[in-house]
């Protein structure tokens, strides 16, 4: 077996995509100039500027003005939940509904919010991965200012129903966000049919490079300012624009949602290789709903092995993957996520996740199930869990 | 969250994996929510480790400490053994990562816990000597 | 005259440098990885992090672990001024102080804490564009949470006393920030023998690219978070790495405290030739102190002829320059920094900045203090304004 | 903040610059708070301007506006003069950035001051015809 190099963690974060590269490019050295600068170098950054947003408008179907660039999709989640909380608060909406298993983004937010006076409900999610809505709808109140609820999540990929969500929002009044981060390009988003009021995204899950994102605010929708400064962003946001990550994230987002029905057959297919391959394994099962779901993402619970000596293990074969999110590594907890679905402490420590992309080729996938079962194997044997699972099992 | 070399490689080629089967003494500290488990057997003869072997759940640091830390008891005496602090097998291994300390401080029970074990065999009671082995102090779950 | 390109305006952005843009590259698409991941290719992103938090600690003079990297000088200064407000405010300090010609980034801060029941002092600056420490001292009060004054002014190029602001901030025990966005590269910083608590800086002032900034956290000050999420930056402040940008943050601050002496001395000869030609003009000003100045700053008030104007004529004679800052183009305001000098507002619409760097060379001096006298002659003809100071004059 | 090409033309090479030494009115609006100052200079004939010219203190959009207006009513009757609208102005120079709209107000108030200074120099109250000239209503100044 030759060592190869796969690459199976696109939902941790994704290879800048040549296209996206290549048009960035210019703006570092030769188009430098400032977006607020008066001259030609200035003006023609600001182009670039409004032509991605454009772009990242027809993406999500809304209008330009509706876009505001942000440095990550962490700003974007903070700005929209704080936002309309330092908005409605004062008028006495102090009240906050998420789901338990959002990302730390929009979880750590809540919690920061908590300790400012707000209360925040989190709604269960099911088994399978999905926010239960009989749940939300008991949990609105008078006093709700915002739900907020994400798109598709990060771990498990389950896709939520957020038109349903939408819907009930608005029936109730309450202004709802959801984080779309790991939606992007994974399913087709219209905001207007939709009807979500607020919507953060991420360049680099989508081969944009990293340290750049958006938050579409519905127009009529005024939200404060979050980073206090000078007048860019229609002086919603300070800070210089970040012309060639901007120009980046115009030109991914286009590339994202061109195609989706193909590219979503395409790697579903090879997803599903995957799943089946790898639940061959004795005492393994998939995490979340397996329809409703991204149709790059595997995340598979594997008994009697450690999440983190798996990964090391497939890293030593050159496979890239990883358990619970990329965020919390070096945390000891295991997934929140996985935690929400039922699962047990130990389970839950022995969770996989390889999410794949476009760019993934059925070889990779061979070669992927090929180290599976050994590295499942070795570890499970030097695993005193293991050994009372299948001592449990015998009896 | 960077592993040196060495830890690494203990993860990669663990030594002394496995089970001994008519062990002298069995420890097992460390629990599945606290996200490791290390179970050391060892084999004892003359006041002398002669034989170690482990089984680990957990992360690269566990496996890497549970693998040094038998490294550095076989053939040694259970007093020197005793002696063995999770430092110093953090120090064999080049250092962990802050967040990964508590996997040696298992490592350090587990031998512990294998020696009690071994006392209370023999019919020795193992406190006065070992003291209390507590299980998983260092993460508060 | 043949048409030439100058830049002329390193204080609003600089060109990312070949040395920067090169450390960058492999970030982008090859070694793409996510810094919080455990596999190598996530390891060598996070020792490039690292290694460029290292650098620019050293280039402070501080610890690296007192290094937080944001997504730009305004986010840093944000993140200072509202953490050391939320950490405070609820024990009763709830007063600030700044000073009248602080970057946008630190005013509209404060001002949103204003009407979050914040009380500001904005401390006068003495025709010269230098804090009045005097001002300072008498301002400072029992509730008084924080101090925020600049290092240098982005506008008129003034070097404000640190040292003694720190002193006297130390004296008192009230936290100290400073925005040394302009000041980097141009003046030695010692973070611990300055004694400052809290320094803001920004990439792209230093030939690093946009979108990229740093926050230095003296160590056993503790902020509550600014942007919630993942585990990033030691859990302080959420957000996948954006490694690249980091990288060149590391070697562009590398770069700017290399020879500072040399560097200073070099360009400071060119901006004065900047200065003295363009003084040779009648009825013009140069604006803040000569000496405690950035060394490639020039700002000028040139009577009769209003800003945009001037700047657009410039630009299509190739040179890029700026009137204020370029965070308030847009704006129909005169800059504010100009009005604290105590400048009438019809001279303050009038005023040039220039900013050159160590790029510039005397061939660009040469051409700028050509093209000058032209434009300023064919605006001042066409000026109502400057008819009647001409007849003021002859009268 | 974008400027059309027709604006950056009407900058760079601005129409009727100037003064006219025996102008039948002259109207001068803005002040330099704001940062805008017109004076215009009308010739009249039998109630057709026959010759305008301007002089502007101001930035880009105020520059090319004026020139601009000065070209939209050379050779027009007076009356047609007054029924120029800052509108007009603006879509004439294929559109101005938001902030710079006050501008071409401007420019419009320019022409009827100066109007108004031709009527008062003929003796007949321009206030019916004319309406009162705000001063520079456009910015909050
Ligand atoms: C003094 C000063 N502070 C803060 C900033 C803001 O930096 P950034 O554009 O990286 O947000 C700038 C420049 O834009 C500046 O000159
Ligand atoms: C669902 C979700 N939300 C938010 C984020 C944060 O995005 P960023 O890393 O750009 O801040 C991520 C990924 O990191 C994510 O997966």
């Amino acid at each position: 077996m030759d060592k190869r190099f796969v690459y199976a963690d696109n939902a941790a974060t994704t290879k800048v995509s040549d296209i996206v590269l290549n048009a960035m490019l210019p703006y570092f050295s030769e188009h430098y100039g400032n977006a607020s600068s008066i001259y030609e170098m200035g003006r023609n950054a600001k182009r670039a500027l409004e032509l991605s947003r454009e772009k990242v408008a027809k993406a999500l179907s809304c209008e330009p003005n509706e876009i505001y660039f942000t440095s990550c999709g962490s700003e974007a989640d903070n700005w929209a939940i704080k936002g309309v909380c330092e908005k409605l608060g004062p008028k006495g909406k102090k009240h906050i509904i998420t789901s338990v298993f959002e990302h730390h983004a929009v979880l750590h937010t809540c919690e920061a919010l908590e300790r400012q006076g707000f209360e925040v409900t989190y709604i269960p999610v099911d088994e399978k991965g999905i926010v239960k809505l009989n749940e939300l709808k008991n949990a609105i109140r008078e006093d709700t200012a915002t739900v907020s609820i994400m798109f598709a999540n990060n771990e498990i990929g389950t896709i939520q129903p957020i038109k349903e969500i939408a819907d009930i929002c608005k029936e109730r009044g309450v202004i709802f966000h959801t984080d779309a981060v790991q939606a992007i390009g994974n399913v087709e988003i219209n905001v207007k049919e939709l009807g979500v009021d607020l919507l953060s995204l991420s360049g680099h899950k989508i081969h944009a490079p990293k340290g750049v994102g958006a938050l579409y605010i519905r127009k009529g929708l005024v939200l404060p300012n979050f980073i206090h400064g000078g007048a860019q962003e229609r002086n919603k946001r300070g800070g210089t624009e970040n012309v060639a990550s901007i120009v980046g994230l115009g030109v991914a987002m286009e590339e994202a949602v061109k195609d989706i029905p193909q590219r979503v057959e395409r790697v579903t297919r090879l997803r599903n290789r995957l799943i089946d391959g790898i639940l061959q394994l004795p005492h393994t099962r998939l995490n979340g709903d397996r329809e409703k779901r991204l149709c790059g993402n595997c995340n598979i619970s594997i008994e009697g092995v450690e999440g983190e000596a798996l990964l090391l293990m497939l890293d030593m074969h050159g496979i890239c993957a990883s358990s619970g999110s990329a965020c919390t590594s070096g945390s000891l907890d295991p997934s929140h996520v996985l935690l929400a679905l039922g699962l047990s402490h130990e389970v839950a420590h022995g969770s996989l996740r390889l999410s794949i992309s476009d760019e993934t080729t059925d070889e990779d996938v061979d070669y992927i199930l090929e180290v599976m079962p050994k590295v499942v194997n070795r570890l499970r044997e030097m695993s005193p869990l293991w050994e009372k699972i299948v001592k449990a099992e015998n009896r | 969250m960077l592993y040196s070399d060495k830890v690494l490689d203990h993860f990669a080629n663990p030594r002394n994996v496995g089970e001994i089967e008519d062990a002298d003494g069995i420890g097992e500290v460390g629990n599945a929510k606290c996200g490791d488990i290390m179970k050391m057997y060892i084999k004892v003869n003359g006041g002398i480790i002669t034989d170690v072997k482990f089984k680990t759940f957990g992360c690269g640091a566990a496996v890497a400490t549970s693998s040094m830390a038998t490294e550095l008891i076989v053939g040694k005496s259970i007093d020197d053994a005793l002696k063995l602090t999770n430092k110093a097998v953090v120090e064999a291994l080049d250092g962990l990562p802050p967040s990964k300390i508590h996997c040696s401080v298992l490592a350090e029970q587990a031998i512990k816990s294998a020696i009690s074990d071994y006392y209370q065999k023999q019919g020795i009671d193992p406190v006065p000597i070992v003291g209390e082995v507590g299980d998983c102090d260092a993460c508060h779950h």
